[in-house]
């Protein structure tokens, strides 16, 4: 693991180094059954060849935030608010055809259906080419010589053959390495990859991750890195930002979160987690309750109906005060920073194994 | 024919001028009234097309083929026959040789005939018509090429079963033998008769037996593509659809006293409804001023905007249909068998709503017997029913006959109609009448197509249906002889009450035979005679005509010959 | 691995929200229980006013169809009779069979104004002819959605050979011209069930006319649900009704029915007005009903033919088909927005 | 395949006294391809499945691991008769049910149940909860003391949902509890044997470890027996005692937790444990393997002669292509622990002085900027 | 490719020949004398006899139905001339070929659905795309909302509201007519103008709210955001990835308007007084012309199992995914 050193200590999220930089981010849709606070006030910061991981439960807002900083909310349903600077430009008031210039260009993004996500009616060559020719003017032949080099690039084996077959005749693996080339045929500065591997098997994800840090490692992208699986973000990102509920609740290095989580609803990832060295003989131990509503939050601290731990602080302020998350290596949580490390090395940290 | 006329009508005071003229005997005219030119129009001009409005194709243009009115009207144009009818300015028809130098000359009490042809008379290619041609023609009609064009002459000259006398026509190089057809040389033709046949004249006037050339005859190919007589040729022809009409060059005015060749031609669209023909005429846009209707007639559900708007007023043509329309009885069912019935049912019948059904007043006229007003000796004032007191029935009459009948409440009646909108309509009125009655009417739709051929069988079911019968040329001998003659009831023939009474059949028998002026005596009284000693159908209405044409088209009459405009004398005022 | 937020989008009736508040607010449940999709569709139909405009309309036009002895009894007249032969009524038709009057003869008596030629009463007439027409319409669509359903079923679930024939009789239906065949076979097959001595009873000429529309009705719909039910029997709960013992009769029955409800309710009604317009084309070619059967058809045949002389003919029977085909299309799609939560609007 | 070296019937010798529920012999699935003009006929197979030898004991979790399309879903349906076999045998409590009717089948079919893969397919989504959980027991007459709505709520109860969740539809749930009303629609016939053909693949991690800890949950309390598929080694670890790791339509190696997790013999078990990515809780330097493998797995249409994973093999020699390797315990290996190899690794899962690395791309990467010797 | 073509061909001959006997049979089925039918005023038994041999009705069911399908392949002789080979036989009632008959009438249907095809596709697509681009706007609601309101109304309503209006009130058009393109392609366009427009503005409704739905539809794809996550010009990602993605249905359906046009716009044609196709069939049918009847039916027959074909080779075509068997 080669940069994961590198970072520790130095956490120190300023606007002038951060290459994307997201300030109090609330997205909101209007549906039929009332507004939908997707993103409420979220914050971030990410700097060039770096790695973003976000993990958080399903809805939480992960895919959300990361379609608005490329402007891909259908604006009729969405609300945007706060900001989104990307290399000192400010993207939440970005007209469309500035958004166009950036995005697959500077920005490019990673989904996570390699089969949905690439359109089945034209051929894989093609798709990637596109934002190639796009973006540099460059001719068809260009263009064509430079995607089947991305091809290649991603492992594809005989990439000039492969160039004019469609997706459904690629596998899996081969699908999601062709929406990688996609994605970095502009040597994007900023990456997003929206759950990247979700679909592929152990083997085939362990190839794709080795992949993407060894591009970066290249180009020296920002990669902002979302995910459900611990084990691949503790692999792939250098910060961690963990969500819930529309909010960022925990934020740190890689290493920090993972090893001195401070937030309760960090703490039941890890627990919920298995383990392959772990002790078979115990349980292992979920969160309790449902996802919240994000129709309806519940007041106060969002996770305060699942946590156990409401009753350490005082009052009634785990349902009544919404706590917040400072700048830094920080958790949005109402216990302190003592209470907070005290039950995870007495409480938590065991059962970790 | 049976039913391809339709209702039209005109002004109630020009009908009794119209039942006059159309109901004048017809003369023989001799050589002087058949020589050419025919007499000129007054102010008939010469150029330009006349576009003719027809709402279905023609069915035949084999002359050997044609029997109805559409065509017949067509066949004027470019068949000639031996003779043809003559109409002057009143209406007054004469019958005048036409390729023939005379209407024919009768030796033997009226069994021989002997036509002379006229010089000049040539086909659209310039060959000269001769006696072998006309002989020919005759010929031809015994062979199978030909099936649906009448069968006068050939029953006249061979008997009913004409056919076994030449199978196979001309066409194998058999000929008929002189004692039956003669031609003595290239310009004279004799017919040998059995018994007398003093309407010949008029029989050859049909466009049935117009010529067809020897050397241009194409059998079954012929119907699509005839050489043409008269003054105008087919220069194209889709069927179904529109047929083009030229000037024949080859036919010469001076020997043929009937037709002018006025306008460079005629164009048909044969796809056109009466109801967009009316429009279209009403309009009287663009083309539509040069064009005339054929013999379709005024859409019935717009005569009140034709008679209402003066200006179109003026470009309709107007007279009787050669159509009667009755209700025939089914002699044969059980419950038709008693005359108080059909008289009580004759009497009920509210003819005047049958005839709004029709078109209104325009479309028709409440008939008293069951001779159309354009047959000689037509009576208007023959109404042995009260139907011109009682134009909508006299239901109480009607009851008390049935009750005299000792006639039960529910008889089932069956009573059959043509599935069209008119029959639908008829039907609905005749069913509330009966029904009134106290009858059950079973009210039998029948496919339009099949209509004549299932009333036509001998062993219907029906006890009742509108039937239509118009004449073949102006002699109660075409209407009375086939559809009330004892005889002649047969499986599709047209005697579809299946009268036949003994004494109606003498009658016949002794008036065909008869010199006209007698002969129209036997006819009124063999007519009297069905309508009041027998009544197998009850009249209902004498179907008028009323016709449109555009504003630039001149020369326009009503025809007392065909009962449509006559074709003859049209030209373009503006060409 | 696909979150479940994301799999539950691809289910038709999912709704998120309700499921998110009850699991956040478990005080809530019992307000929330037994929410079904139905309801949820009537929910989001209730908010829909073109929908329930439309609902409205049709079902007043029904309404109207079947209280139709009753409204023309109170009215006083009825479609059958003759006005213009009655002596009460002297001068309802000109010299040219025409109502007298302007507006086709509309008076106190005669609401909507009096048939040409016949004289009939137009405003019973029209609402008799809604009967034959709505009736019929709701039957041919019934038993075409029926045979449709029953075949593309069979013809999805069971797939393999059963597909492939079910297939090639599809396919043969499907070759006719339709309103060739029409034309060309009402009379055939309406001879065929009548004896030839027999009045056609108007039930019998219904008969026929739902026969040849229902043979030429059901393709549509038998391949609609056979691609709906081909993805069906693919879903893991076909599956886990197998691995329970069901028969392929339960399974088609009670665990794939169900889910294709939406699409053919969808297109079920989308059939009804298309069917209305073909019987109205019957009549409108002859082939229909006849006289004196009121029949909207026929009604908009002789409309046409007079509509300069009495546009109001045409007018009535005009409008009402237009009202109530646009209403019921009008219908469909809410009914289809109302199920689809993916329709934005 | 030679049968004498190989032992169908590795009797589960965790517990000593373990008898077999279910044995599988040479199980084999093919599913033709159809082709050829005029008249289609078979033209190939897709060999998903190609003689697997497998057992469960009563009460035992048998965990099935491999890569995706390596057959495992197949197996599962092949064991729960929603497939034909093609040929092999399977044994149902002593009962040869391989090719049983269903009605045949009845009997035993309330013994054998399936929980699925993805939460919301597997759920009817225009049924109840109630209708879901009790349609098993209408269909198989059964008629528990009490009525079966009491007994739907009980096990609702049971799976750790709220009996008033009766007359919900599964959309109103969450993707952890629909997968809970699945388990307990296999729970309402109370099997003998479960197959869970990845339960929580399709869950985010908080689920799955509610999910994960109810299937153990029910195995415990009701004895239960599993057969476990999952590509998640983690979650199969923690969920199984024996586990089988099947390489396009083959088991390639089978044995105990412990034996294949820390003494894995084939190459492939290898790769497997090598790409699992692990949370680095502490700084202790990675000390594990690092395999990557090249490619996808060939296609089973084709499959490569002799032992299947040579193509994508560092070790693969000559009599890889030619000779296939049987399933034989090798020497040094615990009893139950077979491994199907000619040349088997070292059972250790210890980091090795170089990586074995397939991938040309990654290769390609990694060589240029790093010089990494990672070379084979 | 090939395999598909031959093995659909094949399929379409086999059903082309069971509707050809369906036909047939029916016909027969009912009591009525064809000889009778077509003739005329003098229906002498002699006549029928005559009749009857030259329509070759005195030959066996079964052996006038296998010589009347045979004509289609090897052509046949008649009293009229020879047949050439796909012989539809000849009408009872005209004594034509009924091929002739109809490859008359076809370059008027053919007119009439090629420009009414161009026009609605033209228009209905044109407004549905717009539509679907302002989706949510008020061009969308007028266009959606005048759209649903003209596919509920009728040819037969609102043709003669039109002539009425054009034409004979005003005098601003001719009437409709057909006159060969060959001839005068300037008259063709006029008289063809009408019932194009009328039949075009209630398909065109019809394309307008399919086209607008699908892309809609298709617009919520994850394949088209991805596009545009390309930075993809959003005209592009419209015409190009959404675009594609509809033509699936919109093809199903031209397939389906385009193969009932070509068997004859029976309405169309009626209301315009053109001879069509479907007045032929019409004819036919009301004269019962066997083998008018037989033979047009064949022809619509022909062109719905062709366009079907043709619609499946295109779906292959637009989505790759799709193989043709
Ligand atoms: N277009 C939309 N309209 C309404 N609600 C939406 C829309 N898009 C997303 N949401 C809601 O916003 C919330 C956040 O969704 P998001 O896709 O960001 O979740 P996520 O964290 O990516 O979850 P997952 O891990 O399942 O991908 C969800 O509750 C979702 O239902
Ligand atoms: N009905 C079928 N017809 C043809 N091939 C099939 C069928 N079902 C499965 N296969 C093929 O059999 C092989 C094994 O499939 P299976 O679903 O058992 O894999 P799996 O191990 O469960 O994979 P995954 O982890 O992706 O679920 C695959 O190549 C698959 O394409
Ligand atoms: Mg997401
Ligand atoms: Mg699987």
């Amino acid at each position: 693991m080669t940069t994961l050193t590198k970072t520790e200590g130095e956490r120190a999220p300023s606007g002038s180094e951060a290459f994307l930089s997201v300030r109090d981010l609330r997205v909101r849709f209007s549906t039929e059954d009332g507004i939908v606070k997707a993103v409420d006030g979220l914050s971030f910061d990410v700097e060039r060849g770096k790695t973003l991981g976000i993990v958080g439960e399903s809805g939480s807002g992960k895919s959300v935030t990361n379609l608005t900083v490329l402007g891909l909310h259908n604006p009729k349903t969405a609300t945007v608010e706060g900001e989104i600077v990307l290399d000192g430009k400010e993207l939440v008031s970005a007209t469309e055809k500035e958004m166009e210039k950036l995005r697959g260009n500077k920005v490019a993004m990673i989904f996570q259906d390699p089969l949905t996500a690439l359109s089945p009616y034209y051929t894989v060559g093609r798709q990637i080419a596109e934002p190639f020719m796009k973006h540099t003017g460059a001719s068809k032949r260009e263009a064509k010589a430079r995607a089947i080099e991305m091809l290649d690039k991603v492992g594809i084996p005989q990439p000039a053959m492969r160039f004019d077959d469609y997706p459904h005749q690629f596998s899996g693996g081969m699908r999601q390495r062709a929406m990688i080339a996609m994605a970095l045929i502009c040597n994007p500065d900023l990456l997003i990859a929206d759950e990247p591997t979700t679909a592929l098997d152990v083997t085939v994800q362990a190839q794709i991750l080795d992949l993407l840090k060894d591009l970066q490692q290249e180009f020296g992208s920002a990669i902002v890195f979302i995910t459900h699986d611990l084990g691949v973000i503790s692999k792939m990102a250098d910060d961690l930002l963990v969500m819930y509920s529309g909010r960022a609740v925990e934020r740190g290095s890689v290493r920090e979160v993972l090893r001195a989580p401070q937030h309760p609803y960090t703490w039941g990832l890890l627990s919920s987690m298995p383990r392959l060295g772990g002790d078979t003989a115990q349980a292992l131990t979920p969160i309790p309750g449902s996802p919240p509503s994000l129709l309806n939050p519940p007041s106060g601290c969002p996770f305060h109906p699942r946590c156990g731990f409401t009753s350490e602080v005082g009052g009634n302020r785990c349902s009544t005060e919404r706590p917040e998350l400072p700048e830094g290596r920080s958790a949005a949580c109402h216990l302190s920073g003592e209470q907070r490390s005290t039950f995870f090395i007495e409480q938590i940290k065991p059962r970790l194994g | 024919s049976n039913d391809s006329g339709n209702g039209n009508g005109k002004d109630d005071s020009k009908t009794k001028e119209d039942a006059k003229a159309q109901s004048k005997p017809v003369s023989y005219g001799d050589v002087q009234a058949s020589n050419g030119p025919a007499e000129a129009v007054p102010g008939a001009k010469t150029g330009g097309t006349i576009n003719v409005y027809q709402q279905s194709d023609l069915s035949h243009m084999d002359p050997g083929q044609i029997y109805v009115s559409d065509a017949g009207q067509f066949a004027n144009l470019i068949h000639r026959g031996l003779t043809n009818f003559q109409e002057d300015d009143k209406g007054n028809l004469t019958v005048v040789g036409d390729i023939a130098t005379d209407s024919g000359k009768s030796s033997d009490g009226g069994k021989t005939w002997t036509y002379t042809l006229k010089d000049g008379i040539k086909d659209e290619d310039g060959n000269v018509i001769t006696s072998a041609d006309v002989r020919h023609t005759i010929e031809r009609q015994y062979s199978k090429v030909i099936f649906d064009g009448p069968t006068y002459v050939q029953t006249w000259l061979s008997g009913s079963d004409y056919r076994k006398a030449l199978p196979d026509g001309p066409y194998k190089g058999k000929h008929l033998p002189d004692s039956v057809l003669e031609t003595p040389d290239e310009k004279t033709v004799v017919f040998h008769f059995k018994a007398p046949q003093p309407d010949l004249p008029q029989a050859l006037a049909m466009a049935g037996y117009a010529v067809v050339p020897e050397k241009q005859d194409t059998k079954e190919k012929y119907d699509k593509a005839p050489a043409s007589l008269g003054p105008y040729k087919i220069a194209e022809y889709k069927a179904g659809k529109s047929l083009k009409l030229v000037k024949n060059d080859q036919w010469d005015e001076k020997t043929d006293s009937v037709r002018h060749q006025y306008v460079d031609g005629y164009n048909f669209t044969n796809t056109i409804d009466q109801a967009s023909q009316t429009k279209r005429l009403l309009a009287d846009q663009g083309e539509a001023k040069n064009a005339i209707q054929f013999t379709d007639s005024v859409d019935p559900a717009q005569l009140s905007t034709v008679i209402g708007d003066a200006s179109a007023k003026k470009r309709t043509i107007q007279g009787y249909q050669v159509y009667v329309w009755a209700l025939s009885f089914n002699l044969d069912s059980a419950t038709m068998k008693d005359k108080k019935i059909r008289d009580a049912i004759t009497y009920a019948i509210p003819n005047q709503s049958m005839v709004q059904a029709d078109g209104g007043r325009y479309g028709g006229e409440v008939a008293g017997g069951l001779l159309a007003p354009t047959l000689p000796g037509f009576d208007p004032k023959y109404d042995p029913f009260g139907k011109l007191k009682k134009p909508n029935g006299d239901p109480a009459k009607a009851k008390q006959l049935l009750e005299e009948a000792g006639f039960k409440k529910g008889t089932k009646l069956s009573y059959a109609y043509s599935n069209t909108p008119r029959g639908q309509a008829q039907m609905v009125i005749i069913k509330d009448a009966l029904n009134k009655l106290g009858f059950d009417v079973q009210a039998k739709e029948i496919d339009r197509a099949t209509f004549y051929e299932q009333v036509g069988k001998l062993k219907n079911p029906y006890d009742l249906y509108m039937t239509g019968w118009g004449q073949d040329w102006p002699s109660p001998s075409t209407v009375i002889t086939p559809v009330y003659d004892g005889d002649l009831v047969a499986d599709g023939a047209p005697n579809y009450s299946h009268i036949d009474d003994a004494k109606v059949n003498e009658l016949i028998k002794k008036a065909v035979t008869q010199e006209p002026e007698e002969a129209a005596k036997t006819w009124e009284e063999a007519h009297h005679r069905i309508v009041e000693g027998v009544n197998p159908s009850a009249p209902v209405y004498y179907s008028k005509q009323l016709q449109l044409y555009g504003s630039n088209i001149g020369g326009a009459r009503f025809s007392t010959e065909s009962s449509y405009i006559d074709i003859n004398d049209l030209f373009l005022k503006q060409p | 691995m696909t979150s479940p937020t994301k799999a539950e989008g691809s289910g038709p009736s999912a709704a998120l929200e309700p499921e998110l508040a009850s699991k956040a607010e478990p005080a809530e449940v019992e307000k929330l229980e037994g929410r079904s999709p139905g309801q949820l569709m009537w929910h989001r139909f209730k908010r829909d006013r073109t929908g329930m405009i439309s609902a409205a309309v049709v079902i007043f036009f029904f309404a109207v169809a079947a209280l139709a002895p009753v409204i023309s009894s109170l009215y006083g007249k009825n479609p059958y009779t003759l006005y213009a032969q009655e002596p009460e009524y002297p001068f309802l038709l000109d010299d040219f069979a025409m109502p007298t009057g302007s507006l086709g003869g509309m008076s106190g008596d005669f609401w909507f104004g009096v048939e040409p030629k016949l004289g009939r009463d137009v405003f019973t007439m029209l609402l008799y002819g809604m009967r034959t027409s709505l009736y019929m319409a709701v039957l041919v669509t019934l038993f075409s959605v029926l045979t449709g359903v029953v075949l593309g079923m069979i013809s999805g679930y069971f797939g393999g050979k059963v597909d492939y024939w079910l297939g090639r009789v599809t396919d043969f239906f499907l070759a006719f011209p339709q309103q060739l065949f029409f034309i060309a076979f009402m009379p055939v097959v309406t001879a065929m069930f009548v004896s030839p001595k027999d009045e056609t009873p108007t039930y019998l000429r219904a008969v026929a006319i739902i026969l040849v529309m229902w043979f030429l009705g059901w393709m549509g719909m038998a391949r609609l649900v056979r691609s709906s039910v081909l993805s069906l029997r693919e879903r893991e709960f076909v599956e886990a009704a197998k691995v329970s013992g069901a028969s392929p009769a339960r399974i088609v029955r009670k665990e794939i029915l169900p889910n294709i409800v939406t699409p053919i309710l969808v297109q079920g009604t989308y059939m009804l007005p298309s069917s209305i317009l073909s019987i109205a084309f019957l009549s409108y070619v002859g082939v229909g009903f006849t006289e004196p059967t009121p029949d909207w058809g026929r009604m908009f045949a002789i409309g046409a033919g007079i509509y300069e002389q009495d546009p109001a003919f045409m007018f009535f029977p005009g409008i009402a088909l237009v009202i109530f085909v646009l209403a019921f299309n009008l219908l469909g799609d809410s009914v289809r927005d109302a199920f689809d939560p993916k329709t934005g609007r | 395949m030679s049968d004498k070296l190989t032992l169908p019937k590795p009797q589960g010798p965790v517990d000593g006294a373990r008898e077999t529920l279910l044995s599988v012999e040479g199980l084999t699935k093919h599913f033709p391809i159809y082709g050829g003009f005029p008249i289609k006929r078979k033209v190939g197979a897709v060999q998903a499945v190609d003689g697997v030898d497998l057992s469960v004991g009563v009460g035992e979790s048998v965990g099935l691991v491999g890569e995706s399309g390596c057959g495992k879903s197949t197996t599962g349906r092949l064991i729960t008769r929603l497939l034909e076999p093609t040929a092999g045998k399977i044994t149902y409590a002593g009962q040869d049910i391989t090719h049983a009717s269903r009605r045949q089948l009845a009997p035993v079919r309330s013994e054998i149940q399936m929980i699925f893969q993805d939460p919301y397919s597997s759920l009817n989504p225009r049924q109840t909860v109630g209708t879901i959980i009790k349609s098993p027991m209408e269909v198989n007459g059964i008629k528990p003391a009490g009525g079966v709505e009491k007994r739907v709520r009980e096990l609702l109860e049971l799976v750790g949902l709220n009996p008033e969740h009766y007359n919900r539809f599964p959309h109103e749930f969450s993707g952890g509890q629909r997968q809970r009303i699945g388990v307990a629609r296999a729970l309402a016939l109370n099997p003998k044997l479960i197959v869970a053909d990845e339960p929580v693949s399709a869950l985010d991690v908080s689920i799955q470890a509610q999910v994960v800890n109810l299937l153990q949950k029910v195995q415990e309390e009701m004895g239960i027996a599993f057969l476990f598929i999952a590509h998640d080694l983690a979650i199969v670890r923690h969920f199984s005692q024996r586990l089988a790791v099947m390489y396009l339509g083959k088991v390639v190696e089978v044995g105990d937790r412990d034996s294949i997790y820390n003494r894995p013999r084939h190459p492939y078990t290898h790769a497997l444990l090598s790409a699992v990515p692990e949370v680095a809780l502490d700084d202790a330097t990675e000390d594990r393997e690092r395999i990557r493998l090249s490619g996808d797995v060939p296609s089973p249409i084709h499959p490569p002669s002799g032992c299947r994973f040579r193509t994508r093999c560092w070790k693969a020699q000559d009599k890889c292509a030619t000779e296939e390797p049987p399933l034989v315990q090798l020497s040094g290996n615990p009893a139950g622990h077979l491994t199907a190899c000619h040349f088997p690794e070292e059972p250790t899962t210890e980091a090795r002085a170089e990586d074995v690395v397939m991938d040309p791309a990654l290769k390609a990467l990694e060589d240029a900027p790093t010089m990494s010797p990672a070379k084979d | 490719m090939l395999q598909f073509l031959i093995r659909r061909l094949s399929g379409a001959v086999v059903i082309m020949f069971l509707i050809g006997a369906f036909t047939f049979f029916l016909f027969y089925s009912i009591p009525q004398d064809f000889a009778q039918l077509a003739c005329g005023k003098n229906c002498s038994p002699e006549n029928i006899a005559v009749i009857r041999e030259n329509l070759g009705l005195d030959k066996p069911i079964t052996t006038q139905f296998w010589e009347f399908m045979m004509g289609i392949v090897s052509g046949r002789d008649f009293p009229q001339g020879h047949c050439a080979a796909p012989c539809l036989g000849v009408s009872f009632d005209s004594g034509d070929f009924v091929w002739d008959s109809i490859m008359d009438r076809f370059p008027l249907t053919l007119s009439l659905t090629v420009g009414g095809l161009v026009i609605f596709l033209l228009f209905g697509l044109g407004t549905g795309l717009l539509a679907a681009w302002k989706r949510g706007t008020a061009v969308d609601k007028i266009v959606s909302g005048a759209s649903m309101v003209l596919s509920s109304f009728q040819i037969y309503f609102l043709g003669p509201i039109v002539l009425g209006l054009l034409v004979y009130q005003t005098g601003w058009f001719e009437n409709p007519k057909y006159v060969p393109f060959t001839d005068n392609p300037g008259s063709w366009f006029v008289g063809m103008l009408i019932p194009w427009a009328v039949m075009a503005t209630i398909f065109t409704a019809q394309y307008t709210r399919m086209a607008r739905s699908t892309m809609i539809e298709q617009l919520q794809e994850e394949h088209v955001r991805t596009a545009r996550a390309k930075g993809m010009r959003q005209r592009y990602v419209f015409f190009r990835y959404a675009w594609r993605g509809s033509l699936i249905p919109i093809v199903t359906i031209i397939g389906m308007d385009l193969s009932a046009l070509l068997s004859g716009a029976v309405v169309t044609e009626f209301t315009f007084d053109l001879a069509g196709i479907g007045r032929l069939a019409v004819e036919g049918s009301l004269t019962k012309d066997l083998p008018l009847t037989m033979g047009v039916m064949l022809f619509g027959a022909f062109f719905i199992l062709i366009l079907n074909i043709v619609v499946d080779l295109a779906y292959a075509y637009i989505d790759p995914r799709v193989r043709l068997a």
